[in-house]
């Protein structure tokens, strides 16, 4: 087990946590959604490196090679992919409603306007 | 930016040929890199690149959003219709080796049609997406 | 021949429901689609659950190809059970949902929410019936991304954030699940649950399968709302459309703690989950849970916020069957996740009813609507009673294996814990007997008339169902017994 | 890579953040490539580098393009951050190697798709062959979540002839 054969993995590692961090640290709603997309796009790596066979091809199978990639976590990860797009179109169309109501896209401030609503019809 | 002289007509010149590249990765996709959604994607990108030149409601008029939004439910049901097929012909759901009598023809015609029916939906979803961002920020919306 | 393809159609016509719906563009037919859909669902799933019982697990490979290289359904006592909850609990709402969507909806939106529902009930159905991990995943997806909308079509502005926060939460779970499946792919180099478990033995105890163990532990958790990742659960369910929190509250969750369960006993196996510490951990967690949650939802000042605290105080006492990982713990736990899916799908249904009556479900709205409108006032009391687990009622029947489990394993006072926690759930369930009996109605109210019938008879009959599944308790209890011996009995 | 991605947390302008969004997904589609992902890397950048940046633009047209500054103290998103850092190096260090041909991966399922596959379904591209025939019902569940997603943003954001709530 040497330090070359897992950097693939400590990669993905850093570019995961870096992605979460973003999510769970930042206010701005926007910036939360392109820090998960960057979550996910992290766990591509973990599926798709050890894939990879060193002198392997694409997987498209043909006379002139002989050994080729992993294709399954290929498929997994368009799937992936696709799911990834989904949400973030999702989750910006919610935003884009949010900030129609609520004039702001910081999660602090939608917060106080909230509680501020609440205050209001608790009186 | 309706008035760039230069941006209308490299795009008049692209677009066709996106649309071609799109129709190249659909049916390519069995032998190189791609299939029905990349293809999708290509597809709404054309038609996005279209109306960011000529603008969001000449883009409407050319594909409007009634048809989009079909488009969307239709390579769903095409897909969905697929796996129907294989019910229909006393195979298993999505089950392709029926639907032809070389069981490798079937798989193909499955496989080609699946495609159809992902590459529908994804081009009608994206450009849907598209729209609704796009006609949100203008005041404009459907109709 | 339709009948052996039972397992597909299950799930696949609910999906293709709703492309229907929105080609229909029209509410009413599209409405139409999605009772049809799911009424079949409902039956085929009462099919499957009786064919499993006399002949055993059903196994349904797509496209002909065989597992592990294709895509494999696979029924069996455990999840032909959690069939019949979620589509049943589906077919009972979508009636419901006419009045209630007209009432809380526009009028143009109305088909796609039945498409969103369609396409959360199959994603469910999917989730529960599949024999793949990864399949689980993208059926979790498409119930998930329905979810978020459903709950965001909410009128107040409120759904919008709730929305935003499940829809961050519930991808960072659901990434966090891929991870784990992820994991177990490059260990095992299959996708298909049962041959992970055939192949998992020699592996057990390596350290990406316990990591594994750990991130489909956090992801799920996140989905199914245990105790410190709850909190985008009671806005959630406060402020969707009463209908779509009366399908989530009693499903969603429900169907997550059935992955888990999947996961746990049919992959990794008992005696792994047992070696990792895991029980303890979600033991706290879950008495944790039932005792802030309950506290919590006892300070509430709106019934559906109450209910949805008092949802994640259940899902405690789930999970705290899940823990004891003992026959009468995994029997608790099944039967838990039944009763307690009817019966939190009728309270909200009711609370649904009173929103569109009384205009809200805060509490001083309920003031004297015992006597305006009785029958959904009564209705919320029968299963509120099931909710505190008062003899004769399901919930009752849940929480006897649960104390029975507790006693089983020599720990009294969980029991204890149990039964004083039921007394919390007393006094809120108290709280809207006195607000809607015993309050004087205020002056300036409007006159409430009854709840009209096509909401007021599934509610009711779910209501029902919770008196009903806790006299004759042999189905479900057998069920669940069966259940449980199969999760420990090793693979699935 | 990883740059670009510690410049996404520091910077607070959205647009740039989004643009470097950008910049980060074709990086990763250059990374797949080069792992013979193809398929993938072309679906990477289409999607990535495309589409979600003409979404996010689009959202920020309508959001507007500052960040405030954050408020809360970072320790304890810092802190669950390292958690799981730890749990997933934990997890990374006992599985195969890269680029192993005797792992599971390479050893189980896939031998059958990458001989067969071709002659099964008449498909050279496995990846295709994969994703539309073996696991033919996993794609139909991705074609259900872009429509899923498709349905959801046009009940959220069609204009609503109803009034609004007033809601203050």
């Amino acid at each position: 087990m040497s330090f070359a054969s897992h950097y693939s993995y400590w990669v993905t590692v850093l570019l995961m946590v870096a992605g979460l961090y973003i999510v769970i640290a930042r206010g701005n709603l926007i910036k939360k959604l392109v820090g998960l997309s960057i979550f996910q796009t992290s766990v591509y790596l973990l599926y798709i490196a050890p894939g990879k066979l060193i002198g392997g091809t694409a997987p498209i199978v043909s006379d002139l090679f002989k050994v080729y990639s992993n294709p399954l976590p290929h498929v997994l990860i368009l799937t992936a992919i696709v799911v990834g797009i989904a949400t973030i179109a999702l989750g910006l169309a919610i935003v884009v409603r949010i900030r129609e109501a609520y004039n702001s896209i910081e999660e602090d401030e939608i917060l106080q306007a909230d509680q501020g609503a609440d205050r209001g019809a608790g009186a | 930016m309706r008035r760039e002289p230069v941006l209308r007509v490299v795009g008049k010149l692209l677009i066709p040929y996106t649309l071609l590249f799109a129709l190249y990765v659909q049916f390519h996709g069995d032998f190189g890199p791609g299939g029905g959604f990349q293809a999708g994607v290509i597809a709404a990108s054309a038609i996005i690149f279209y109306a960011l030149i000529f603008g969001l409601p000449a883009a409407r008029r050319l594909v409007p959003d009634a048809v989009v939004e079909t488009m969307g439910a239709l390579g769903a049901l095409i897909y969905l219709g697929v796996g129907f097929a294989g019910l229909a012909l006393g195979g298993n759901f999505l089950d392709y080796f029926v639907l032809d009598a070389d069981p490798v023809a079937g798989q193909h015609r499955g496989i080609f049609w699946v495609e159809i029916g992902v590459l529908v939906t994804v081009a009608g979803v994206m450009l849907k997406i598209f729209y609704m961002f796009a006609g949100r920020g203008h005041g404009l919306d459907e109709r | 021949m339709t009948f052996a393809h039972l397992p597909a159609l299950e799930v696949v016509v609910p999906l293709a429901a709703a492309p229907v719906a929105v080609l229909l563009r029209r509410a009413g037919p599209a409405w139409a689609v999605a009772t049809a859909a799911f009424t079949f669902s409902f039956v085929a799933a009462l099919l499957l659950a009786a064919e499993v019982a006399a002949n055993g697990p059903i196994s349904y490979h797509f496209g002909s190809w065989p597992p592990p290289w294709g895509i494999e359904y696979r029924v069996d006592a455990l999840s032909a059970f959690v069939l019949v909850l979620v589509s049943g609990v589906a077919a009972a709402v979508v009636p419901y949902s006419w009045h209630s969507v007209a009432a809380e909806l526009p009028r143009d939106q109305a088909y796609l929410f039945y498409a969103m529902y369609c396409l959360c009930g199959a994603g469910l159905l999917g989730m529960t019936v599949t024999g793949d991990a990864f399949n689980l995943f993208v059926f979790m997806e498409i119930a998930s991304l329905s979810s978020y909308v459903l709950i965001a079509l909410g009128r107040d502005r409120r759904a919008l954030l709730a929305a935003y926060q499940y829809l961050i939460l519930g991808t960072i779970g659901a990434t966090f699940f891929v991870i784990g499946v992820g994991l177990l792919y490059l260990m095992t180099g299959t996708l298909n649950m049962a041959d992970i478990a055939a192949r998992l033995p020699p592996l057990a105890g390596s350290r990406p399968v316990l990591a594994a163990l750990a991130f489909i532990t956090v992801g799920v958790s996140l989905k199914l709302a245990l105790f410190p990742l709850h909190f985008w659960l009671p806005n959630a369910y406060a402020y969707a459309p009463s209908s779509a929190t009366a399908l989530l509250a009693a499903t969603a969750t429900k169907v997550s703690v059935y992955v888990l369960l999947r996961f746990y006993f049919g992959i990794f196996g008992l005696q792994l989950v047992i070696d990792s510490l895991m029980p303890q951990i979600l033991l706290v967690l879950s008495l944790v849970a039932i005792a802030s949650a309950s506290l919590v939802a006892l300070w509430q000042s709106d019934l559906k916020r109450l209910f949805a605290w008092s949802s994640v105080a259940q899902i405690g006492y789930i999970m705290l069957g899940v823990s004891m990982a003992s026959p009468e713990g995994l029997t608790a736990a099944v039967v838990h996740l039944f009763n307690h899916g009817i019966t939190k799908g009728a309270l909200f249904l009711l609370a649904g009813g009173i929103a569109l009556r009384a205009g809200s479900t805060a509490m001083s709205c309920l003031h004297g609507l015992g006597r305006r409108i009785p029958l959904t006032s009564l209705g919320i009391v029968i299963a509120g009673l099931s909710l505190i687990g008062v003899p004769g009622t399901a919930g009752f029947v849940s929480k006897w294996y649960l104390v029975l489990g507790a006693i089983e394993a020599g720990r009294w006072w969980l029991a204890g814990f149990v039964v004083a926690t039921s007394l919390i759930a007393v006094a809120y369930v108290w709280r809207f007997v006195e607000a809607a009996y015993l309050d004087e109605p205020g002056k300036a109210a409007p006159e409430p008339e009854e709840v009209p019938r096509a909401m007021l008879v599934p509610a009711l009959a779910m209501a029902t169902a919770c008196v009903v599944f806790g006299l004759y308790t042999s189905w479900t209890v057998g069920a669940a017994q069966r259940a449980a011996g199969l999760l420990l009995g090793g693979s699935p | 890579m990883a740059a670009t991605v510690l410049a996404i947390i520091l910077q607070r302008n959205l647009y740039s953040v989004v643009v470097l969004a950008g910049v980060y997904s074709f990086l990763m589609a250059t990374v797949l490539v080069a792992l013979d992902a193809v398929d993938v890397a072309m679906t990477e950048a289409s999607v990535g580098a495309g589409i979600s940046t003409v979404l996010l633009l689009g959202a920020l047209h309508l959001c507007g393009g500052e960040e405030a500054k954050p408020i809360h103290r970072p320790w304890l998103p810092l802190a669950v951050s390292l958690a799981v850092v730890a749990a997933l190096i934990y997890g990374t260090l006992g599985l195969p190697a890269f680029s192993d041909p005797q792992s599971a991966p390479h050893t189980h399922v896939v031998p059958r798709y990458l001989k067969q596959g071709p002659q099964e379904t008449g498909v050279p591209n496995v990846v295709t062959a994969v994703l539309a025939s073996y696991r033919g019902y996993d794609t139909l569940g991705e074609t259900m979540v872009v429509f899923t997603a498709g349905i959801g943003v046009i009940a959220l954001l069609r204009r609503v002839r109803r009034r609004k709530e007033p809601e203050r």
